[in-house]
């Protein structure tokens, strides 16, 4: 196995340490663990509190989130692990400052269980929490199954949006509601070329054979819907993008946002090949492109794959897209 | 036997968490099959906290506080799906349990209800989902059923039961939980977490029994 | 071969067409063949631009530096192979604004000759042209042979200081002697764990066997200077922080910025374990650390590995280094 | 034959382009052992459009239009060491030949030398640095010696220094370039820019040769 790491039991630990003596003046611990992480100026006043959390070996996910313009806190479990209900709650006290705290993660059993938890001991505290649970992978349940859908990269957009819309003011009811209403309209597919390792297991967690690619494939290597042999850029591009757009049924699909996901080990060329021919696409079928996103936005460690999101947007969307935000992973400046 | 007090429970805890580390590597095969099989891995290290925490803990005054250790420690130290339900559960049950220093037949049989209502409403599965509540839920029945009985023998017909219904998650098709992805290849595998459920009562019967021997 | 493409000929291509149309807010092309591309609002007036390029195949190296704060134009070559003159010149011209140019490059031997050459028409043009030549790879020369070591990430400190510097106002002249200075105190090594597929070839462009790593090998492969079985992650920062703090030699390093690249499939927890214990060596020191920056940088395709930077800095560094900037890739925002 | 004009070069340069066409994988061989193993396809390929350039653009009135279209072509289309090396000599012979619509026999060793100037002060190689400098140098000597000879006389004599030249670069160890990097290993192998220069003059051979047929 070829890691930079040291024990493998130690691996998310040093992660978090490094992390936090690379970005004092954004992260703050808020547990000797560091396993809850928030705004180094949190708990932002005047403003309802965004909480996310989940397994570690996403990164950006979940904690990259983390800043001004998106999520106030987030708790971090071990590697594709969620993390303990006291961690989120930890996390939710850091951040709150009386109007409320919205949690948005994404739908896997452990964190949906842990979160409930955490939200029935924040209760309790007198804080009031509302969840919205991000389900954006289309391959992972069909439509008729949507609530059971995982959440991948497409909970970016849940971020983005509900922290700008919390800036703006927004209430905890208000905040739930249009968070929801994002949550519909982001649809995610994708597809892997290799596995990723385990640090602490130090062989793949699967195989995908050679000149084969699986589609729908999950963050955590959960089974795709189609195993086949490699296709090209563009028929990758045509395949996926077809799913999501048959995902959106009688939905009116005019304006979108797109985001091109590596998983890992992909080269940033090959997603901006795979983004040239969604665009074509999109263009060939009279949908307007209102803002990309290329890049690492959720990864699986090494896993070579990308995925596709889109976001249907109206122009409220548009325009908090367009606000900025400042991670230590991205940032969106209005330079 | 028509009672028992913090003390046995400290002793019972510790012998489930002997238990689950003498079945790590079971646990973990069974997990392996349907899940991601680190099951006893968890179950061990959770129970052994616990069971630490309630020795070194001073203010175990009832039931209550009792269970509210063993629910806080088991999320805290072991948040896989399987320790956040037991967690859930023994939360759950130490609300019902506030003030009680010992436990009757009847608080028994509300123990283990409450238990049950935690882990279900916690994870939302049925009976037949192929999870832990299929050997905990008819061991729970069963304690009602013999709730005039001794505690010995509530403990054991609870602990058959559990067995029985352990056995019958074999035939059955996963719907929640990572087993759930394997659909129809779920069946002919015995469950992890209904496995776990026979352990503890596992538990308290061998505490029972060393008991009633003396 | 597993790589997100159509015809490996077109990779470059492609990808130059993706990136256009992802951020045409950002980048604009002057050439019909994408290979000369340069800020959407250039040129921008009052101000010496800056221009650079070099191979394709290391994004966001060399025109994902093109952006308000960072470089004003990039020409761009084919996967590892330097662009042409014409190119540079096309780059060269669309940029400048009456102020001069200032060549920033890596020091490989086709892009040398190039630059020069474009320099040389560009003069014939009446566009002054000054050059500075990126150096940082102190593995791949003696420090005896310092003029012929090779560029790598540490060009990263060169543009977005020259970038502020620029934007403050200094005139050519003085913006090469400053960024000649800052080239001075700019030093990289890098460690490689697996090798990267050109497209066009298809297989590995060279090995390294299983459980080993090669110390200071290029981001084209170039042989390195240390074969050996894989270190942990603490072993390879103290070794690598080891020998770039002896390449300063008797120079006084009291405050850096330290810039943790990874190379192209290194997970971002990796590079973050290896920045932990780096920042732990210099804290140990005395060295303090006035920004960290840690990501992928200047990458090859897909190799696995990473390389570390150091910038020794002074106060009108540290203060230009809290700059703004924003490009398609990194964006450093003063939110 | 005392001088040549625009549409012998024309054809000499349609010869050459004949030439590292053909010998286009003994060079990508050469370059395989020294460098990335890409200069037969770079020579090939730029040498081609140079010879459509020359064929298709109608303003070439003097050898200053010639060479300067032969070296801004070349380094476009083929912007690798060689293709870089040469255009910079072509362009730099442009320029003292403006106006120039034959050449004589010392214009063509001014011709020479210049690219020969032009390629040294872009690549900086010494002599004896096994590059395309160790052909082409002796090639312009001998050009320089016979300069009161015929044109045949003058291109054989330079044809035969740039094959010896080519040849001696076998003991040579490589300083410049990609294949310094194989430090003493460089030895014993023959440079494939060198080779480039040998084949260059073989063009003017054949086409020299032709003419005087006739
Ligand atoms: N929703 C649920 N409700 C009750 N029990 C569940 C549920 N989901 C899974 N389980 C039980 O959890 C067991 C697996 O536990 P564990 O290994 O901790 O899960 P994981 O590793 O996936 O977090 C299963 O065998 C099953 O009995
Ligand atoms: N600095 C230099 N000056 C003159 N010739 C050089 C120099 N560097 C390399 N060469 C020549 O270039 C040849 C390789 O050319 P080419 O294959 O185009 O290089 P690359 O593929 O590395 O760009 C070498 O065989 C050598 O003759
Ligand atoms: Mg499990
Ligand atoms: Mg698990
Ligand atoms: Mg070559
Ligand atoms: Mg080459």
């Amino acid at each position: 196995m070829k890691k930079f790491m040291n024990e493998p039991e130690n691996f998310i630990n040093e992660t978090l340490e490094g992390l936090l003596s690379a970005h004092p003046n954004k992260l703050r611990s808020v547990r000797e663990d560091n396993k809850a992480l928030v705004r180094a100026d949190a708990p932002v006043e005047n403003k309802v509190a965004i909480v996310t959390g989940g397994g570690a070996g996403h990164l950006p996910l979940f904690l990259g989130y983390i800043g001004k313009g998106m999520v106030d806190g987030a708790s971090v479990g071990e590697v594709f692990t969620a993390s303990s209900a006291q961690q989120m709650l930890d996390t939710t006290k850091a951040v709150e400052s009386g109007k409320g705290v919205l949690y948005i993660y994404g739908n896997y059993s452990g964190d949906v269980m842990n979160f409930d938890m955490a939200a029935e001991m924040a209760e309790e505290d007198g804080i009031r929490v509302e969840t919205v649970i991000g389900k954006d992978d289309i391959a992972s349940m069909p439509i008729e199954q949507k609530e059971d859908r995982r959440g991948v990269a497409g909970i970016f957009y849940l971020y983005k949006l509900a922290a700008a819309k919390a800036e703006q003011g927004a209430n905890l009811e208000e905040l739930k509601e249009f968070t929801e209403k994002v949550n519909n309209q982001v649809k995610t597919i994708g597809v892997a070329l290799s596995p990723c390792v385990l640090p602490n297991v130090g062989k793949p967690a699967f195989t995908i054979e050679e000149d084969s690619m699986e589609i729908g494939m999950g963050i955590h290597g959960e089974p795709g819907i189609e195993k086949g042999s490699l296709q090209t850029a563009d028929e990758i591009a045509s395949n996926l993008i077809e799913k999501i757009l048959q995902d959106y049924g009688n939905e009116k699909v005019e304006n979108v946002s797109v985001l091109i996901n590596g998983l890992g080990s992909t080269p940033l060329e090959e997603l901006y090949i795979v983004y040239r021919k969604v665009s074509l696409i999109l263009k060939d079928k009279g949908i307007d492109i209102c803002k990309a996103y290329v890049g690492q936005y959720a990864t699986s460690l090494e896993m070579t794959g990308l995925s596709i999101s889109l976001l249907n947007t109206n122009e409220e969307i548009r325009s908090l897209l367009e606000l900025p935000f400042s991670t230590p992973f991205h940032e969106q400046s209005s330079l | 036997m028509n009672s028992l007090n913090i003390d046995d429970f400290k002793n019972i805890f510790s012998e489930i968490s002997t238990l689950m580390n003498d079945n790590k590597n079971y646990l973990c095969e069974l997990d392996g099959v349907l899940g991601d099989g680190d099951i006893g891995v968890t179950m061990a290290s959770g129970f052994s906290f616990v069971k630490k925490e309630l020795q070194e803990k001073q203010s175990l005054g009832d039931f209550g506080q009792f269970f509210r250790t063993c629910g806080s420690v088991m999320s805290e130290k072991a948040p896989s799906t399987m320790g956040t339900l037991l967690g859930s559960g023994f939360i759950k049950a130490s609300k019902s349990l506030k003030g009680k220093e010992s436990l009757d037949q009847s608080d028994l049989v509300e123990l283990f209800n409450q238990i049950n209502d935690g882990i279900q409403s916690r994870g939302k599965a049925e009976i037949g989902d192929k999870t832990i509540l299929d050997a905990l839920t008819p061991a729970v029945k069963a304690l009602e059923k013999e709730k005039n009985a001794s505690i010995e023998t509530m403990i054991l017909e609870a602990y058959k039961a559990a067995e029985v219904g352990m056995k019958q998650t074999i035939e059955m098709q996963s719907n929640k939980g990572r087993g759930a992805r394997y659909q129809e290849n779920s069946k002919g595998k015995q469950d992890p977490g209904a496995t776990v459920a026979k352990l503890i009562f596992e538990g308290f019967r061998i505490y029972i029994n060393q008991h009633k021997a003396i």
